[in-house]
């Protein structure tokens, strides 16, 4: 009585019989290979281009600033007056600027040969007034911040989680004191506590860093405050409850590692804040002491001089923008890697 | 009947948020009932009328502003002791709505099912914690060898099965079920039901289930209390409420569920509930067997009338 | 209205303990100071000490020290200047801060307008070059320090193409130019940044969906449903940028030779002027708690969500 | 009556994602006929959402859609142009969403979503838009239209935001009017009042309406005719009658036996075990094989075609086939069967 619409291959008559098979919940077998939450958002993030390149060369610049504890061309800190304002030299380049030449009023002159530079003896992005060379200078600097910038960050990161946690977790009435205690703070300008802080304190590392941190956990302390807001009354910590788990280890076990993607990718935005906050300080003459570098000391010394040797200013601007850069692309791209709803 | 356990005794249960606030909300309005051992007990209301409220305060995840409740007997309120607190915690489940929300997205299955053994000290060794979550996988219709795998790689429905193997793990004697089957699609919601309903069967559980959808839950349970603005306006027999529905919002919502039969829902029509204010005051009263409404002293009688009127117009049709 | 007055009469009470705890802090961190005012100490006599110290009143117990200040702060009396012989520090501000708050208001119109623009650009053509270069430009405005962009700026407009004056505030508007670009750059990248997060997350709503289902345009969906959308929440971020501002203004004002309160901080730090620091901390708190207080108004005004929940009954 | 307004033939839509390409839907083909409810049952993953969705083009950007023909009157949809795409989206054809509660902007007076359309399509003036956008209010049921005109959507509950969805989808009085799931987020009494008010005015304007939901207790009053949707296909469509009292493919059997019956609740519910096929790698045969009963061995190896059962009734199963074996149906669908006949034997004519 049932015709088929369309004409049918000729099919054996014995393929209709009955076939089922009992395994009915054979189809719940997930074919797919188990990814966890981190390996689905590396797979994203291996995909955006700009990230990966920036994790590359954030990888690079940490290797070589470790690297240069036992490798610098020169000591960081040994001044020879007399080959001062060197221009870089690189062997085996002739670029005028990148070959011991540098401008005179309109005419390149060789200032090694000036200055009586043995030769064989290279600058490679060439010395400032003491005669350091800028290049170790560089390399030293480089480490001295991103060291500052790694413990700011992780004690923003430790002070804040703890803050935002505890605050969100409790609630009532303890969040509501937090988070009074926190807008009074807030209403802080950073700027001023870290001038006060380092003005009162030996200057250092030590005193920036507290100076910085001072203020710094703030923005982490909401953050992971909001987040753990969110969480607390989803199902699955209610179900922790039900279970009869203590607060503590529901805070831990449950809420803690779902707020692991927040905590990494506002680390990775706090990394160059504490960068540029440290470079900043040091610009308006606050910063570490000499002889000791920074990126920020060493941007600073190169502005005195910029008018006459600007190759002193731009090359830690360059590398302090790099080292940013590279955080802020990558930063950026973790986030959209946790966070795909972000991505079309 | 009432040689009948009761597992659980609420009496005049209220909760009021913000209270003494501008923004004050009565999400239950001091309700009472009691749920016996090994049955099913259906609460059904629409959305914002206190059924969810109620259930977490059952499950003690809510204090409540007024009113008691009792497990076995116990004032639930008063359970102080940690070793207690555990017990309880081990006796009284829960299975939630949203089967996204309520995995932990960053656990494995293998820890989730496990939360309840780790708690309670279940397992005698690590071989034998496996082997249970192995078990409770199997149970609920699972691929055991799906116990490493993370929450977003099943579907909804698989989903709510983990939900219940964890609830299931710590051997419990009432689930508190919470619209577990309100987010999933029909053909699903078959399966979850005819599971809760297998493993009533096998485990001797009780269950208070909550919805929205008077349809599921006259099918699953032996009880229904139908909730409306914070208080119980009819409970009784689930057959009783479906076929002599009294308050007038009782018969809205029935005659609100959609029938899968052409012919026959061309022939209804639908009950638009009004509200009325003298509908939803008064105390409980009994007006036929295990039947009960929310009246006035002077309106039991009409209601008693009407339920006799509906009971023998229903045999003459038989006939 | 009661609930208004409420409402600002609470953030007011914490905006006055934000401001009592920082002058005390400061006060005290103050006396903490290591060095003295007078600079060259040595060729200082004692007797010239003390005659000074009896002048600023820098020999009375701590305690004294502090009520009179506080007392002085209430009346608007911020004490006199270390630096500056005779000038009080209120008057030393009151002749700055001119300078600086237009600064400051150009930058933040500037760079917020421009970064709205930029942000929503990028989200219309999300995943384009498009997309790629205004978020690359965002990035660069929030990695390269604002020193380095300044400078390089001064570079090119002012000593190259000798387009503008290289600062000093005495052109009229044209001076403020390169120091607004330079000190714009940052919040210009925070909220294209930020307006862009906003925009993805609104074009993706269903409300945008459903808009879209009418047959209404690209752009005027995004006018019309994106923008408010995506920028109400932009005033949320207010504060903090302003707060970041602050600090820009610091290096900027120096670089290009402004003559306002940031310029004047860093000359006090440096030579330790007392009074001035503490009164200058004290003004940047206020006035980064007055944004914050403006910020929480403006919210409530202009979200309606807020508005009525303030209002509604139910 | 019987003049077709949408016709779809073998559509294929495929979306890229992190996993591979998802064949969402894999080669459907129906006619939408003037001013019938057309419904269209599936659970989530059939493809039904997609489908709706490509006539007037509103896919994500990952979805592409690889084959087939779109007919909206003699136009075909899928030749236009974006512009060309915007003066039908809305004006001749609009769509409703699942969830009012993220469906309207929330920081927009509701008159003005509503009146927008109006102005951008009708060229109507800002009070002529008003004027008729307090009356689509007071169309929809929203009482106070005109003092509500001016409120957000914050200020209704989620029955009365469908409404002002509706008002919003009926305001340039569409020729077709696609409701993807608008009742699946409300509650029962709110669904009820939903789906009558989109029928009345289905008989006040004559629209065709084409309602998608993965419930068929939902439909069964509304709808004319009604397509069963699984793996990215439709296994049976045919009258509602049909579909309801002589189901022929076993989906069909499963998601009408898995609506719990009001009479006889001894009977334990049917079922559909497993879950919906992977259509990153859709099976070669038959995608509902592994869950069905009565599959067949050449379920495994082929396709079922679309084997006729009634001029209006069609289902894709090999069952249908004449050397298919016997089978018994399930007792709850033979009563469907039993009603059925009886019914028509009784001399009804629907």
């Amino acid at each position: 009585m049932s015709e088929p619409v369309r004409p049918i291959e000729k099919i054996p008559d014995h393929y209709f019989r009955l076939h089922h098979s009992e395994k009915a919940y054979e189809n719940e077998a997930i074919q797919t290979k188990s990814v966890n939450f981190y390996q689905d958002s590396w797979r994203r993030l291996k995909k955006n281009k700009g990230a990966v390149a920036s994790f590359v060369v954030l990888l690079l610049i940490l290797f070589i600033s470790i690297v240069s504890v036992w490798i610098t061309p020169h000591d960081p800190n040994a001044q020879e007056v007399r080959y001062s304002f060197l221009p870089p030299k690189i062997p085996g380049v002739s670029i005028n600027g990148f070959n011991g030449y540098a401008k005179q009023g309109d005419r390149w002159v060789d200032v090694y040969q000036q200055k009586q530079v043995p030769s064989g003896s290279y600058y490679y992005l060439g010395t400032d007034k003491f005669g350091r060379d800028l290049l170790s200078r560089l390399l030293f600097g480089t480490r001295i911040s991103l060291l500052i910038a790694f413990f700011a960050a992780f004690l923003d990161l430790t002070i804040g989680v703890a803050y935002g946690l505890t605050s969100g977790w409790i609630g009532g009435k303890v969040d509501t004191v937090m988070q009074r205690i926190l807008e009074i703070i807030s209403g802080v300008p950073t700027l001023v506590v870290v001038v006060l802080m380092l003005l009162v304190f030996p200057p250092g590392i030590v005193s920036i860093v507290m100076a910085m941190v001072l203020v710094g956990w703030i923005t982490m302390a909401r953050v992971v405050r909001g987040q753990t807001l969110q969480l607390k009354n989803q199902e699955f910590v209610l179900a922790a409850k039900v279970l009869g788990q203590s607060p503590l280890k529901i805070a831990l076990g449950e809420i803690f590692p779902n707020l692991s993607s927040v905590i990494i990718i506002q680390t990775m935005f706090t990394i160059p804040t504490a960068i540029f906050f440290e470079a900043f300080l040091s610009f308006i003459g606050l910063g570490m002491r000499a002889p000791s570098a920074s990126l920020g000391t060493l941007i600073n010394d190169g502005y005195q001089t910029f008018r006459f040797y600007p190759h002193l200013m731009w090359y830690p601007a360059l590398v302090i923008s790099l080292i940013m850069i590279s955080f802020n692309i990558f930063a950026d791209g973790l986030r959209d890697a946790f966070d795909p709803k972000m991505k079309g | 009947m009432s040689e009948r356990k009761k597992l659980i005794q609420v009496k005049g249960l209220q909760k009021i948020y913000s209270r003494g606030k501008k923004n004050e909300v009565k999400a239950i309005n001091g309700i009472s009932f009691d749920i016996y051992e090994g049955e099913t007990f259906g609460l059904v209301g629409e959305s914002g009328c206190g059924k969810t409220t109620t259930g977490r305060s059952i499950v003690n995840l809510y204090q409540p502003t007024a009113g008691k409740i009792y497990f076995e007997g116990k004032d639930i309120s008063r359970i102080k002791s940690k070793r207690e607190q555990l017990e309880f915690h081990r006796n009284v489940q829960m299975i939630f709505q949203d089967p996204y929300a309520s995995l932990n997205p960053k656990k494995k299955v293998l820890d989730i099912i496990g939360a309840g053994i780790d708690i309670h000290h279940l397992a005698k060794s690590k071989k034998d914690r496996n082997d249970q979550i192995r078990v409770l996988l199997a149970t609920v219709g699972l691929n055991p060898e799906h116990a490493n795998r993370y929450p977003h790689e099943f579907s909804g429905g698989q989903r709510q099965r983990i939900g219940i193997a964890r609830a299931l793990a710590v051997r419990p004697k009432l689930i508190v079920c919470d619209e577990p089957i309100s987010a999933l699609d029909v053909s699903i919601q078959a399966q979850i039901v005819n599971l809760l309903k297998k493993l009533q069967k096998e485990k001797q559980l009780t269950y208070l289930f909550i919805a929205h959808d008077l349809s599921m839950v006259r099918h699953i349970s032996d009880r229904i209390a139908v909730m409306y603005r914070g208080t119980i306006v009819e409970s009784g027999d689930a057959g009783e409420i479906y076929h002599y529905p009294i308050h007038s919002y009782t018969k809205s919502l029935l005659s609100a569920i959609p029938y899968a039969d052409p012919y026959a829902d061309k022939k209804r029509s639908r009950i638009i509930y009004h509200v009325n204010e003298d509908d939803l005051i008064g105390g409980i009263h009994e007006i036929g067997t295990n039947h009960y409404i929310l009246s006035t002293e002077n309106q039991i009688e009409n209601y008693k009338g009407q339920l006799a009127y509906e009971k023998t117009q229903a045999t003459n049709n038989a006939h | 209205m009661a609930k208004w007055i409420k409402f600002i009469g609470k953030r007011i009470i914490y905006m006055l303990v934000t401001i009592l705890l920082i002058s005390s802090v400061t006060f005290f961190l103050m006396q903490k100071l290591p060095g003295s005012p007078y600079g060259n100490e040595e060729k200082i006599t004692s007797a010239q000490k003390k005659v000074m110290n009896e002048r600023y009143g820098l020999d009375k117990p701590v305690a004294e020290q502090y009520l009179l200040y506080m007392a002085g702060i209430a009346r608007g009396d911020f004490g006199i200047s270390l630096q500056f012989g005779d000038q009080p520090v209120g008057k030393i501000i009151a002749a700055r801060i001119g300078p600086s708050v237009q600064l400051g208001i150009q930058a933040i119109i500037l760079g917020t307008v421009v970064g709205i623009i930029l942000g929503i650009i990028s989200a219309m053509f999300q995943n384009t070059w498009i997309d790629t270069s205004t978020s690359l430009t965002a990035i660069l405005g929030r990695s390269v320090p604002n020193f380095v962009f300044a400078v390089l700026l001064q570079l090119i407009f002012a000593i190259h193409l000798q387009w503008l004056p290289i600062g000093l505030w005495d052109q009229g508007f044209y001076s403020t130019v390169l120091p607004t670009i330079a000190l714009s750059f940052a919040p210009m990248a925070d909220a294209a940044r930020f307006v862009r997060t906003e925009m993805i997350d609104v074009l993706h709503s269903d409300f945008i969906e459903l808009a879209r289902a009418t047959g209404i345009g690209e752009w005027e969906i995004a006018a019309r449903h994106g923008l408010r959308n995506a920028v109400i929440p932009l005033i949320t971020i207010l504060g903090p940028m302003v707060a970041s501002l602050l600090v820009g203004s610091l290096v900027i004002e120096k670089i290009f030779a402004v003559p306002g309160i940031g310029e004047q901080f860093i000359k006090s730090i440096l030579s330790n002027d007392y009074f001035t620091i503490m009164g200058l901390t004290i003004l940047y708190s206020a006035l980064l708690v007055a944004v914050i207080l403006v910020v929480d108004i403006l919210y409530v005004l202009i979200d309606p969500r807020i508005r009525l929940s303030e209002g509604d009954e139910e | 009556m019987t003049e077709k307004i949408v016709s779809v033939k073998n559509l294929q839509v495929s979306f890229d994602t992190f996993s591979g390409k998802v064949h969402a839907v894999r080669g459907v083909s129906f006619d939408l006929l003037r001013g019938e409810t057309l419904a269209i049952v599936g659970e989530s993953g059939s493809g039904k959402s997609v489908t709706c969705r490509s006539i007037i083009r509103l896919l994500s950007k990952n979805a592409s859609i690889d084959e087939g023909t779109i007919f909206y009157e003699d136009e075909e949809m899928l030749l236009k142009t974006p512009k060309e795409l915007r003066k039908i989206r809305g004006k001749e054809i609009s769509i409703i969403f699942q969830d009012p509660m993220t469906s309207l902007n929330p920081t927009m007076q509701i008159g003005k979503q509503i009146s927008r359309p109006m102005i951008h399509h009708l060229h109507l003036s800002k009070n002529e838009a008003k004027r008729r956008a307090i009356d689509l209010l007071d169309l929809v049921g929203i009482p106070n239209s005109e003092e509500r005109y001016k409120n957000y959507p914050h200020q209704f509950s989620g029955g009365q935001r469908q409404r002002i969805v509706i008002a919003i989808a009926l305001a340039c009085n569409p020729r077709v009017l696609i409701a993807d799931e608008p009742t699946t987020a409300l509650d029962v009494t709110i669904q009820a009042q939903i789906i009558e008010l989109m029928k009345e005015i289905q008989k006040k304007t004559g629209m065709s309406i084409i309602f998608i939901t993965h419930d068929l207790g939902v439909v069964a009053k509304v709808a004319d005719r009604v397509a069963v949707m699984y793996g990215g296909k439709i296994v049976e469509f045919g009258k509602t009658e049909e579909i309801y009292y002589l189901p022929q493919h076993p989906y069909t059997w499963g998601l009408l036996q898995s609506i719990p019956s009001l009479e006889e609740t001894e009977e334990d519910l049917y079922a559909i075990p497993g879950s919906p096929p992977d259509l990153i790698h859709p099976p070669k045969g038959d995608a509902f094989y592994l869950r069905n009963p009565y599959a067949l061995e050449v379920d495994l190896h082929f396709e079922p075609p679309l084997y006729q059962v009634s001029p209006t009734h069609y289902a894709a199963t090999w069952l249908l086939d004449k050397r298919a074996p016997k089978i018994a149906v399930p007792a709850s669908i033979q009563r469907r069967y039993d009603i059925y006949h009886q019914r028509h034997k009784e001399g009804y004519d629907e």
